[in-house]
């Protein structure tokens, strides 16, 4: 990584569109996308022992998916709530909170590969695959096997502050990571590296970077600041205003 | 020429260094061998230890859990009225898949009771609410004997859910001319009532939260039976009105909410008491909650969509 | 003080003879026998304590004497070396294997009883012995070992059948271990692979008795104890009827406290 | 001056003698792996001294509902009164495998297989709730009662009732302390930067985010493990002493339900139910230290890419990239130091049917609810509902099946050629 701040294209600037009903005046909203500087370590290749169609479907080790102009897939972007305290969410978020989450293990893979839930919301796991899987999901405490073809439904009762492992562990290299909170402000990035958070209350809050091979994103520089040793950043979301971050470029030796 | 062991002056010396460096040796395996492997990390250490602890003690109860305070004096009375917040779900008619002929009404399948809402006023139906461990029983509400008539009409249980203590009896009665054979399951009872004919089944125990009552020949019939070993239990009614009398008075009483489609543990039915900031919900159901001697505390019960698991 | 070393090593044979005259009353004797034939046993014990308490006794007091009379501070000459005597050579060899020989003739019929002639009847149970804990298998209602209505017992607690011949196959399953029945003086033990047996007969209509394992097995070792309940047929049968009906039990037995 | 050289070794010898009472140590596997700030260690030191005392004087909190005599019978060092009534129960009978601070690594953990039970992440496998719930006391009792059978725990039937009781309330003593020491350590590591204070003694914000938003669910969770009991409807069980050829039915669809594609048992406990299905997996405990083995490995190659990248950074970068270098070496130094004391983490082995020995219990009903909700902390999923008025993915009568044909797995005859496991055409998925 030479020294100078190399300018990399400036990511699509999508033009933030406000849900009508929210009032515009108190909630703002953050945008940005995460590319990777340099190339990061080719993940190992899975060892798929297990079920003749899990072989065939040769599912790749998606720890870390590197897309166009070395976006980063599946950063964690978060609003952190310190313990104890407490944040107003926007009634716009009420309707979707009955929504249930779901979870497909579809061609031996988790998809999605990073999945969000709040506190309240159903898990809805399901299994397209012709093969049963089991899927354990250490955050609730749930380890059920599910039949090809059908589903099974979980509360979603605990949290934690860090995304946690999902496994099966009849097929130990299917995994997926899962954040639970008990508010909304959560956003994984896509493929084109891009996220987004609407209707965050205005003012300070602080935002955690969290990525599976890289844990915090430390020390990575960012409109106004850098994250801090636990992939932080305290940034100020104005009323009625996008916050773009634009590029977030995270070095490549982060990612193992 | 005999020949006498005496020890030489030289050899007795060695003998003493040897036998002092053995003993040395020996002394020192056995201090270092019982001070084991030097565990890592730190000790509580006592000064703010004894700090903390005197702060602790001083803290209130946690949890949901309230620690048993002293019992209070006197007796006191709540009742209220539960409404459901927002639209509620049309019921379904029960799929009655075996002798139409009598188990529908005028040609129709009865509609289901999971959740019964009575439009306009929008009182919900068949809410139990029972006190979790009275602390003391007043004689009203001691285990009473007089006899519960329960009868199942057009394969429907009449009452859909019923709250009696330990000792009463229940008059299983089956008005309707085929069998049914009624099974309280987890009291082993499970007996099949002729047509027209009556069984009645004594409540040995009480149960933490009400026991499901099923036929196995129209498995679609259920209701519920909440056997209490004291009096403080009620169940909505169709105005979603409930009432307990003469509860201890002057202590934190803990009492269960509970519905067939309450969506919290156990069935456990989460609402809110939006005019009764003093009263706090657990997210299994149950109301804390301290009442003055002789007072009657009203309550209106507001319970959201997603309280119930529809 | 001249004859101290002497009369310190008379104290060995008193102190020792005192030891097994006092020990019964200090309940450090046997544990009570309830066997048919532990009283061949305890016997051949007693015999076998007399003949030898009686030559310790001999060679202390032989011994004290000599440490009496040629005590190093009046004995100033230098020692006088004998040769070795021949004849002595042959009388203290003959002499103990007279008496070994002898012994060994004397318990064989004992020794046979209790581990050669195996009575020819149908196994009551099968002991295994794992580290720290001894588990039994009765054969079950079939009367056959190792079919599905075994009854399996890891608690420790084993009943036998009273008054009448019991005969138990033993197994260990990882390490050495040795079942000991004291008050039945029958001790077997038990090498993994291998398949022992034991048998004997209790002479008590009920009798409640502590099993022990007398093969060091690891650290558990002290804690590897069991019960064992001797009691008529009629109340062993109904013991293990409600053993096995708890082992088939499909619904929850007591309410959860 | 050789009586000075016998009297120094009697002394050495004996000088063993009273050594200071143990300590509770903190779990240095979770504190180093979450590079936990040495001040805010000691904090959690004290705040679990202060909440529960110490091994020779353990504290039953109010708001924890255990019973203080218990607990002062069962802990401290072992002595037994006039009366007889024994005291040091742990230390007495547990404490060789289960160590001082619960933590399954005592002196003799090591020669076991399986490991001891480390209490502290309030983890039980064998007991009648359902799967996120936790035992009640009569399932710890019956785990003491009857050991469990192919390990080392053995049994301590012969324990008065009263010695079993104090044991299980000092083990749920030692599990509640364990997850409350867990939650400290995670808000330590997510939540508390290098300076910031964390002291309850002068801070309500922390005893109030202890002693309600941390003990609460912890209680709460033990409290309700009664309700979460899973109790098999009368309908679903089958009759007793039913005739041969109807348990041979329910064998042969066990039969059916293990080898089909719903249950998926033969995936893990493979074709023959020898347990050679799934042996790389581990379970809960041994994933913590495989996690932490595995973790100190990177430590050295993340070093490494980090001197290369040094060399070619300069300036600001360069002097950042030093610092990270000086904090990885540190970290790699405390975890190098810790993994001698580690024992190397074992896989979880799927259980050999054949062999007819069940750790749980071999009661139909035992082996209904490993089955049903599945062996928590173990890849052993469940196979019935997750809670109370949960889908299951088998219903209770195809449960109760599989336990017949499990029961029957270890009378198969070895002789018999095992046939190929039925291909998933052969079994029927419908429900």
């Amino acid at each position: 990584m030479n020294n100078t701040f190399k300018a990399i294209a400036v990511g699509a600037i999508c033009v933030a569109t406000f849900a009508a009903t929210s009032n515009a005046a108190d909630w703002g909203s953050i945008k940005g996308r995460i590319v990777v500087d340099g190339t990061p370590a080719k993940p190992a290749p899975l060892v798929v022992t297990k079920d003749q169609f899990c072989i065939d479907k040769m599912p790749v080790n998606n720890s870390i998916v590197v897309g166009k102009d070395n976006a980063l897939e599946n950063v964690f972007v978060y609003l952190r709530v310190p313990a104890g305290q407490k944040i107003d969410i926007n009634p716009e978020y009420a309707s979707k909170e009955a929504e249930p989450v779901t979870l497909d293990n579809n061609g031996c893979e988790f998809h999605p590969h990073a999945v969000l839930a709040r506190i309240g919301q159903t898990l809805d796991i399901k299994n397209s695959d012709p093969v049963g899987h089991n899927t354990n999901v250490n955050v609730l405490s749930f380890n059920q096997v599910i039949p090809s073809n059908s589903d099974a439904k979980v509360k979603v009762s605990t949290g934690g502050a860090l995304p946690t492992e999902i496994a099966c562990n009849i097929h130990p290299f299917m995994k997926a990571w899962i954040l639970v909170q008990d508010h909304p402000y959560t956003a994984t990035t896509g493929e084109d590296g891009t996220f987004e958070i609407k209707d965050i209350p205005a003012g300070k809050h602080e935002f955690q970077f969290w990525h599976e091979a890289g844990g915090y994103l430390k020390n990575v520089k960012l409109k106004g600041g850098a994250t801090d040793k636990k992939g932080r950043a305290e940034l100020n979301i104005e009323a009625g205003k996008t916050l773009d971050l634009g590029d977030i470029k995270v070095p490549a030796s982060a990612l193992k | 020429m005999e020949y006498r062991w005496r020890l030489t002056n030289k050899m007795k010396r060695l003998f003493g260094i040897s036998g002092f460096l053995w003993m040395l040796a020996v002394s020192l395996s056995g201090l270092s061998g019982c001070s084991g492997r030097a565990d890592m990390g730190p000790v509580a250490d006592a000064a703010n230890v004894k700090a903390i602890r005197d702060v602790l003690a001083t803290s209130k109860g946690a949890g949901s859990e309230q620690a048993a305070a002293a019992t209070g004096t006197g007796w006191a009375t709540i009742k209220g009225q539960f409404v459901f917040d927002g639209d509620p779900p049309t019921m379904p008619p029960y799929n009655v898949t075996k002798e139409a002929e009598i188990c529908t009404i005028n040609g129709q399948a009865p509609p289901q009771e999971m959740l019964v809402v009575t439009p306009g006023s929008k009182a919900i139906k068949n809410v139990v609410v029972f006190l979790r461990d009275a602390s003391r029983v007043n004689d009203s509400a001691k285990p009473k004997t007089d006899r519960v008539e329960f009868d199942q009409k057009h394969c429907l249980f009449l009452t859909h859910v019923v709250g009696l203590t330990v000792g009463q009896a229940l008059d299983i009665k089956n008005s309707d001319n085929t069998g049914h054979n009624t099974n309280i399951l987890g009291s082993g009872f499970n007996q099949l009532i002729p047509a027209g004919g009556a069984i009645p089944y004594k409540v040995q125990k009480d149960a933490q939260v009400p026991n499901k009552v099923t036929c196995s020949i129209h498995p679609w019939m259920t209701a519920y039976m909440l056997p209490r070993k004291d009096g403080y239990f009620a169940v909505s009614d169709a105005d979603g009105k409930f009432e307990i009398a003469n509860v201890p008075a002057g202590e934190p009483l803990e009492f269960q909410v509970w519905h067939e489609s309450g969506a919290a543990p156990g069935n456990g039915l989460v609402g809110t008491t939006p005019d009764a900031p003093d009263v706090k919900w657990s997210n299994r159901g149950r109301v804390a909650v301290t009442l003055k001697p002789d007072d009657v505390k009203e309550l209106k019960v507001v319970v959201p969509a997603k309280a119930f698991r529809l | 003080m001249k004859h101290f070393w002497a009369l310190l090593f008379l104290l060995v044979p008193i102190f020792g003879v005192l030891t097994f005259v006092l020990a019964p009353y200090y309940n450090h004797s046997f544990p009570r026998d309830i066997s048919e034939n532990g009283r061949v046993i305890d016997q051949l014990f007693y015999f076998i304590l007399y003949l030898t308490g009686v030559l310790f006794v001999a060679t202390e007091g032989a011994l004290f004497y000599f440490m009496w009379k040629y005590n190093g501070r009046t004995n100033r000459e230098p020692v006088k070396y004998s040769h070795g005597s021949h004849t002595l050579e042959v009388v203290w060899t003959i002499l103990p294997a007279v008496t070994l020989l002898f012994i060994a003739i004397y318990q064989m019929n004992a020794w046979a009883d209790a581990k050669m002639r195996k009575p020819d009847i149908p196994v009551t149970a099968e002991i295994t012995g794992r580290q720290f804990n001894w588990d039994v298998r009765y054969p079950g209602p079939d009367g056959i070992l190792h079919t599905p209505d075994d009854i399996i017992l890891v608690d420790g607690e084993i009943h036998f059948p009273a008054g009448e011949e019991i005969l138990l196959s033993i197994k260990a399953a990882d390490v050495l271990h040795s079942f000991f029945l004291p008050n039945i003086r029958m001790k077997q033990d038990v090498v993994p692979g291998m398949q022992q047996y034991m048998w004997f007969k209790c002479r008590e209509s009920k009798a409640e008795v502590d099993i022990v394992c007398a093969e060091l097995c690891g650290w558990g070792h002290y804690k590897m104890s069991g019960r064992a309940t001797f009691e008529p047929r009629s109340e062993f049968n109904a013991w293990l009827a409600k053993k096995s009906a708890e082992q088939q039990a499909h619904r929850i037995t007591q309410a959860t406290p | 001056m050789r009586a000075l050289a016998l009297v120094t070794a009697t002394a050495a010898l004996v000088g063993c003698g009273k050594s200071d009472p143990p300590p509770f140590r903190l779990n240095m596997t979770n504190v180093v792996a979450k590079q936990i700030a040495p001040e805010h260690q000691q904090a959690i030191a004290n705040i679990l001294g202060a909440m529960f005392g110490t091994p020779d004087e353990p504290i039953a909190l109010k708001e924890t509902g255990l019973d203080q005599k218990k607990l002062d019978m069962a802990a401290g060092p072992v002595w037994s009164d006039k009366v007889g009534a024994k005291h040091g129960l742990y230390r007495r009978h547990c404490v060789h495998c289960h160590g001082i601070s619960g933590d399954g690594r005592g002196p003799t953990a090591a020669v076991l297989n399986p490991y001891p039970r480390d209490y502290r992440m309030g983890v039980f496998k064998f007991k009648s709730t359902y799967t996120a719930a936790e035992p009640t006391n009569l399932d710890l009792t019956k785990t003491l009662h009857e050991g469990i059978p192919g390990t080392a725990m053995p049994s301590f039937a012969l324990l008065p009732p009263d010695e079993v009781a104090a044991l299980v309330e000092y083990v749920k003593y030692l599990s509640i302390r364990g997850q409350m020491e867990r939650l400290l350590e995670d808000h330590a590591s997510v939540e508390l930067n290098a300076g910031d204070k964390f002291d309850p003694a002068n801070d309500p914000a922390v005893q109030k985010l202890v002693m309600q938003d941390m003990l609460g669910p912890i209680m709460e969770s033990w409290n309700g493990a009664k309700e979460q009991v899973i109790n098999p409807e009368d309908a679903s069980i089958p009759p007793d002493n039913r005739p041969a050829k109807e348990l041979e039915a329910s064998v042969k669809a066990g039969r059916e339900l293990f080898y089909g594609t719903r249950a998926n048992c033969v995936k893990c406990h493979g074709p023959t139910a020898l347990g050679d299905g799934q042996q790389d997996d581990y379970d809960v405990w041994n994933k913590a230290i495989n996690d932490f083995f595995k973790a100190t490995d990177d430590k050295i190659g993340q070093i490494a890419s980090l001197k290369t990248d040094l060399a070619k950074a300069q300036g600001d970068d360069a002097t950042q990239i030093r610092q990270q270098i000086v904090d990885a070496q540190k970290e790699f130094n405390e975890r190098h130091a810790l993994l001698s004391s580690l024992l190397l983490p074992r896989n979880a082995i799927p259980r050999n049917l054949r062999e007819g020995v069940f750790r749980g219990g071999r009661r139909p009903i035992d082996v209904f609810w490993r089955i049903s909700s599945g062996i928590p902390g173990t890849p052993m999923p469940a196979s019935g509902p997750a809670g109370e008025g949960a889908q299951g993915t088998l219903t209770q009568k195809e449960i109760w099946q599989i336990v017949d044909y499990v029961h029957s797995l270890p009378f198969e005859p070895a002789s018999l050629p095992q046939k190929r496991p039925i291909n998933a055409s052969e079994v029927s998925t419908g429900e």
